[in-house]
């Protein structure tokens, strides 16, 4: 079970703009194995979303990878994404690694039907046969509980949050993807269809043993799907572990605050407190651990040095020199 | 608690119009419907609900932002929009908001400073600008926006998210008011910032004697802050369910709200994965132009009785001591 | 909805009644401004007459009423009544100069030419446009990018009559290219009408520097609209979304990017037309191009009332039809707003 | 504040902002020498107005840098001499048309309602009306007498575009939350409309004005060549149309003085156009606080 599908090394992605350079993903190393769901939680400017797309290379055009490899071992080969050129790329993506993004509202032409959009997926990775799109779309589309006979012939516009956001993931398997990238899926719907979202998410994981990455803000998505939890921040992971480490003994300060900023509305109250401060500037970042700043926990070393990840239990790392410190569990 | 109420809303309906063109049909869109409600002095209310139920139209109303289409809404035991100018003026005063988008809610022109002694002068709190100045330094003392020197001369576009949302609960603190509103001002905050703007709330509260009406989609927000308070649970423009927080979260009366706490999805894994959703009719909501007849979550709750839930709008029923519920589960109960 | 309900909220629908109302009105408008106006050209017509033929006030006055068609005699209430119906059976009066020549007849011979040269431009300048702003935008930041973003700011700053002189100062005399003095005229004598290569051949070279000239004074603004359009849509999730299925580079560039970005042309497109039916009295002026705008500059300059108030009406009513080409175009493009009522 | 800081503010900051943008600095540069020899440079410079036969159409030299027209003429002390009336006008009826699109496009915003329906259909009805020819039979009716006038009927037709604009604008800043705020705060309505809403939509303003001045050069110029302005005694567009008209055109040695005026008349509204891409940073704190 436990074989790599996805080996991130040592990557580095930087955007310039008029100020600067922003360095978003520094030095982050990370594997994807077979079949299972990771999450990669942060707040906003941690870099996660950055990381999610460097992974399909679709930076915005004013971000590049500065360093590192981004290995994806499929189908008996070894192949370094970040060395593709456009054409590989557009033969990769999708087929392989599909992503489903933050707003599912503003994922689809708005002049295209539903079918339209489909279709041309399906034809760009060479299927023309239309009727055997047609029915596997028809079938996709009744997969994630929508009413297909309608939904093909719809315009975007025409379906509610929830329904586009179902198109898009069973758009998303159309290829049979081996890796499904999900930035924010639930994040803009309201709960009950959150929930449903998670059902399907779910349903799709135990049918069809694909590797999904989350990516998300919302520590209860990672709660909820994932096995493994990566925890960004300031472009780094500062913390990876099992689902179970990361939330009942978590090693890292800025994680253990993160769980404890956080409320639960049906167990029973637990002492909550906030992370002060603010996250540093991206573009001038000081020496040091990037969060010494805010953390209870910091000395000296912390203001001069920038931890490595260390393992600190089974397949549990930390960056973090105060690490021993740091409460174990509740 | 009426003679305690500070706000009281009495049979209050909001619709608004919408058009389509010159000749489009008019279409009367209800967004609250008959909401009657009383909020003691003191008190904390949590006005639960999903987007576009009716939440901050409710705020609104009862900040005197829109006038309500038909119904009363009660300052202090007056109707706020019969009231004299004199008296008019003390509510304003009296009534404040706080924003949920704290890129929205301040001025890009104005400097820190403009934005708290606006107010500040206009009522005659300040007579000169050294007068202010002390006062608006003092209010962003109160916010912890420490040292306040740093911050009373800055642009807002220079500050972060969280520190303009302070600003913005500084700026609903210059007339001294008695009741705030709080439209989903953590929402739009990072998780690790939420829980201090919260506490801040708390201690405000606490400091000025201030009534809050919490409203905000974050059911866990809602008993974090408002425990000792109310939960009013929102759907549709209709409260369903409205009772003491501990026992609308442990004892959930309506489908909707026991549909709600099983699907949240929360921060535990064993909690989490352990929850058992409630199957829904329908995954659709429906819209505001076209609601269902009866009450508005009949087609998609499980427990629907056919002949009666989608025929008449159910009142709202007492089955225990101070938590309602509007459903037909609990006629008579 | 019901069904007349769901028809009298159609988008269709709904540009077609304002369009027959503005017709309405600016035919209104037209009425009572030569009547109302200090100057009433009628008045000063009948003046005319009587000062320099020396007839009588009354026989002035019938022949100006005969003019204008309209009894001068009756109460205004029912002059309107009289206009009105007299437009919509296509009567619009008679010339001063040319006397007798119906001004219905006049139009006929001179709109089509104008909304040749116009209607030809506008393609030419709005697809050329549309192309460059589209290349800059994907070429941002390049050599290519800032050379045409210049151009075209400094293009669309000219007003296009300047530019007409221009290009026939230069086209014309300093190189000689054209013989400008002997091109007068929308076609050459003795030339017969039909689709012939000869008469075709003819017709564009006449109208040849009229239409380099609304092209080159419109491609500029095109450009920079397609350009800044282009780029909004770039940063589209769906255009990311695109990439990330694996569509090809052409289909995104027409299917998701292009066809999107050009929607927000379309009020422009509207504008333009109005614009240069407008401009074109003083493009054909300057060109001797016998349009409808060159019919507008001579009636104006002879003070030829009938003619130049029907000439007036007729630029206005064919922008007002424009106009609601563009939109059905539109609603074509855009499937948002095919249905009127939600 | 200090007088010091107040200077600072005004004349200063504005300078530095216009230095950021080159196009816009180019565009500042340009707009400001038109100014000035439109408006300095006649102190200086004296209208040649001497018919000199022998002197026709003269290639620039040391003593006429611009050379000399159909009649010998300096052709440029015609341009400095030109421009002045030009740009009054220009300026009184940009002024106009911005002062009703701003009256118009706020009450139309702020009223809403019928107010609203009413004004938005009045706006889009003139908006359909080519706008050139009915200026030109306008000015075929009313016995054009003087630039003041011409400045008004130019003025009074060039709003419509821009109260649309303007409209969308304030209502666009009127929902925004600060205005909520203000209204519960209860700073009252001219706080709200002075203090709050007009300070952001400055910038844009005073960017409309400069663009409708464009517009109002546009069909300024146009009335003059069609010969539709009788009263004019000397500008740039008196001097194409004479050209135009006397045949000048059509003669290869006239390219000085057909070119000069035209290229006066771009360069005024291609630095004007320009200037405008500054003018945002000036009004926007953002942009003016160095961030």
């Amino acid at each position: 079970m436990t074989r790599e599908i996805l080996n991130i090394e040592n990557l580095f992605v930087e955007y310039s703009n008029i100020r600067g350079k922003v360095k978003a993903v520094r030095g982050v190393n990370l594997k994807l194995y077979k079949g299972e769901n990771l999450a990669l939680i942060g707040e906003s400017g941690s870099g996660k979303t950055t990381l999610g797309t460097a992974i399909i290379r679709l930076l915005p055009s004013s971000g590049y990878i500065k360093d590192g490899r981004i290995v994806y071992k499929g189908n008996g080969n070894e192949y370094d994404i970040s060395k593709f050129s456009e054409k590989e790329l557009r033969q990769f993506r999708w087929k392989e690694i599909a992503m489903v993004f933050q707003s599912a509202l503003n994922s689809f032409n708005p002049v295209l039907k539903v079918w339209d959009q489909i279709y041309d997926t399906a034809r760009a990775h060479g299927i023309s046969n239309r009727n055997f799109v047609k029915e596997r779309a028809i079938s996709l589309l009744r997969y994630v509980q929508l009413d297909p006979e309608r939904v093909i012939n719809s315009y975007p516009h025409e379906l509610s949050g929830g329904m586009r956001q179902r198109v898009l993931i069973a758009m998303s398997l159309l290829l049979e993807p081996k890796i499904l990238i999900l930035d924010e899926p639930t994040t803009a719907l309201d709960i009950l269809t959150q929930r449903n979202i998670i059902e399907l998410l779910r349903t799709i994981k135990a049918d069809m043993g694909l590797s999904m990455i989350f990516i998300s803000h919302d520590l209860s998505l990672a709660a909820e799907l994932a096995d493994r939890v990566a925890v960004m921040y300031a472009g780094a992971i500062v913390e990876l572990g099992s689902v179970e480490d990361i939330f009942y003994r978590p090693k890292h300060p800025y994680t253990l605050g993160l769980i404890k900023a956080v409320p639960t509305v049906t167990a029973g109250f637990r002492e909550l407190y906030s992370i002060p401060g603010s996250p540093p500037d991206l573009i001038n970042l000081t020496p040091g651990c990037k969060f010494a700043p805010r953390c209870e926990y910091k000395n000296s070393v912390c203001e001069k040095d920038e931890p490595m990840l260390v393992e600190v239990g089974q397949d549990h790392f930390v960056a973090c020199f105060r690490h021993k410190e740091i409460g174990n569990g509740r | 608690m009426e003679d305690r109420a500070i706000i009281q809303l009495d049979h209050v309906s909001k619709s608004f119009t919408v058009r389509s063109g010159i000749f489009g049909g008019r279409k009367n869109m209800q967004v609250i419907g008959d909401l009657s409600l009383s909020i003691g002095r003191g008190e904390v209310l949590c006005l639960v609900g999903e987007s576009g139920c009716g939440k901050t139209t409710t705020g609104k109303l009862i900040v005197g932002l829109i006038k309500p289409t038909s119904g009363r809404i009660l300052f202090e035991g007056k109707d706020i929009w019969s009231m004299n100018n004199e008296e008019f003026k003390d509510y304003r005063k009296a009534v404040q908001i706080i924003h949920q988008d704290p890129y929205s809610s301040l001025n890009p022109v104005h400097r820190i400073y403009n934005i708290l002694s606006a107010p500040l002068f206009r009522h005659g709190l300040v007579r000169n600008r050294s007068e202010a100045e002390e006062k608006v330094l003092d209010l962003l003392d109160r916010v912890d926006l420490t040292p306040p020197g740093d911050f009373i001369y800055k642009y807002p576009h220079q500050l972060s998210g969280g520190q303009r949302q302070r600003v913005a609960i500084a700026r609903s603190l210059t007339l001294n008011p008695k009741f705030i509103v709080a439209d989903e001002a953590v929402s739009m905050l990072d998780v690790s910032i939420r829980l201090s703007i919260i506490e801040l709330l708390r201690r405000l509260k606490e400091e000025m004697n201030v009534t809050f009406l919490f409203i905000t989609h974050d059911l866990a927000m809602a008993k974090y802050f408002g425990w000792e308070g109310r939960i009013a649970v929102m759907y549709l423009g209709r409260i369903v369910e409205i009772g003491p927080t501990p026992r609308v979260i442990e004892n959930p009366l309506h489908p909707y709200t026991k549909a709600l706490l099983m699907a949240i999805p929360e921060a535990d894994p064993q909690v989490t994965r352990n929850k058992t959703p409630m199957k829904l009719r329908s995954l659709d909501i429906p819209s505001l132009l076209n609601l269902p007849p009866g009450c508005s979550f009949n087609p998609r709750c499980p427990f629907w009785i056919e002949g009666t839930c989608d025929k008449e709008v159910p009142d709202m029923y007492e089955p225990e001591n101070d938590h309602y519920v509007s459903c037909f589960l609990f006629r008579g109960k | 909805m019901s069904r007349v309900k769901k028809i009298l909220s159609n988008y269709i629908f709904l540009r077609a009644v304002r369009a027959i109302l503005t017709v309405f009105i600016v035919a209104t408008l037209t009425f009572f401004i030569i009547r109302l106006m200090p100057g009433n050209p009628i008045e000063i017509y009948i003046g005319q007459l009587m000062s320099q033929y020396g007839m009588s006030f009354q026989d002035a006055k019938n022949q100006a009423a005969a003019l204008f068609s309209i009894d001068l005699n009756a109460p205004l209430s029912k002059q309107y009544v009289i206009y009105m119906r007299n437009l919509l059976r296509g009567d619009f009066g008679v010339s001063f100069l040319s006397q007798g020549t119906p001004v219905a007849l006049m139009i006929s011979a001179y709109l089509p030419w104008t909304i040749f040269s116009v209607g030809i431009s506008i393609l030419i300048s709005f697809t050329l446009g549309i192309t460059l702003g589209m290349l800059a935008a994907y070429k941002r930041g390049s050599i290519f990018d800032h050379i045409m973003s210049t151009i075209a700011a400094i293009l669309s700053a000219i007003p296009n009559y300047l530019i007409g002189i221009l290009l026939l100062i230069i086209i014309g005399v300093q190189l000689g290219l054209i013989p400008v003095s002997a091109m007068r005229g929308t076609v050459s004598p003795g030339i017969k009408p039909g689709f012939t290569w000869i008469f075709i051949k003819d017709i564009f070279s006449r109208a040849l520097l009229p239409i380099m000239t609304y092209v080159v004074s419109t491609i500029g603004g095109w450009t920079l609209s397609m350009k800044s359009s282009t780029l909004n849509t770039l940063g589209e999730d769906y255009v990311t979304v695109a990439k990330a299925r694996g569509l090809p580079e052409s289909r995104i560039t027409f299917a998701y990017v292009g066809r999107n970005a050009l929607l927000p042309l379309f009020t422009s497109l509207t504008m333009q037309m109005g614009f240069l039916m407008g401009g074109s009295a003083l493009i054909e002026s300057i060109f001797v191009y016998k349009g409808i705008g060159w019919a507008l500059g001579a009636s104006i300059a002879q003070r030829d009332y009938p003619v130049m108030q029907a000439v007036f009406l007729i630029i206005t009513i064919a922008v007002i039809v424009a106009n609601f080409i563009a939109d059905l175009l539109y609603s074509k493009l855009d499937p948002r707003i095919k249905i009127g009522g939600e | 504040m200090k007088s010091r800081e107040i200077v600072k503010r005004i004349f200063w900051e504005p300078l530095v902002i216009i230095s950021r943008d080159k196009a816009g600095l180019i565009g500042f540069i340009f707009l400001l020498s038109i100014l000035l020899l439109s408006f300095v440079g006649p102190y200086f410079v004296k209208l040649d107005t001497e018919v000199k036969l022998d002197k026709i159409y003269q290639f620039p030299s040391r003593e006429h840098i611009l050379g000399t027209d159909n009649q010998g003429r300096d052709i440029f002390s015609q341009i400095v001499n030109g421009g002045r009336d030009v740009i009054i006008v220009a300026f009184l009826a940009g002024l106009i048309s911005t002062l009703i699109a701003v009256s118009l496009g706020s009450l139309s915003a702020y009223a809403g309602g019928f107010t609203d329906t009413v004004i938005m259909f009045i706006t889009e009805i003139i908006l359909t009306i080519p706008q050139f020819p009915l200026l030109a039979v306008l000015a075929a009716f009313v016995r054009l007498t003087n630039p003041t006038m011409l400045a008004f009927i130019i003025g009074f037709l060039g709003w419509p575009a821009l109260a649309r604009a303007i409209r969308s604008q304030v209502l666009s800043i009127k929902e925004r939350d600060y205005i909520e705020a203000a209204r519960v705060l209860d700073l009252g309505r001219m706080h709200i409309i002075f203090s709050e809403i007009l300070p952001n939509m400055l910038s844009y303003i005073v960017i409309s004005l400069i663009m409708a001045m464009t517009g109002a050069v546009y069909s300024q110029v146009g009335l003059i060549i069609l010969g539709l302005v009788p009263f004019y005694g000397h500008n740039w567009g008196l001097m194409i149309q004479l050209a135009w008209t006397r045949g000048a055109i059509f003669y290869k040695g006239s390219i000085f003085y057909i070119l000069s005026p035209i290229i006066a008349i771009v360069l005024f509204q291609w630095s004007a156009v320009t200037f405008t891409r500054s003018l945002e940073g000036i009004f926007n704190p953002r942009l003016r606080a160095g961030e």
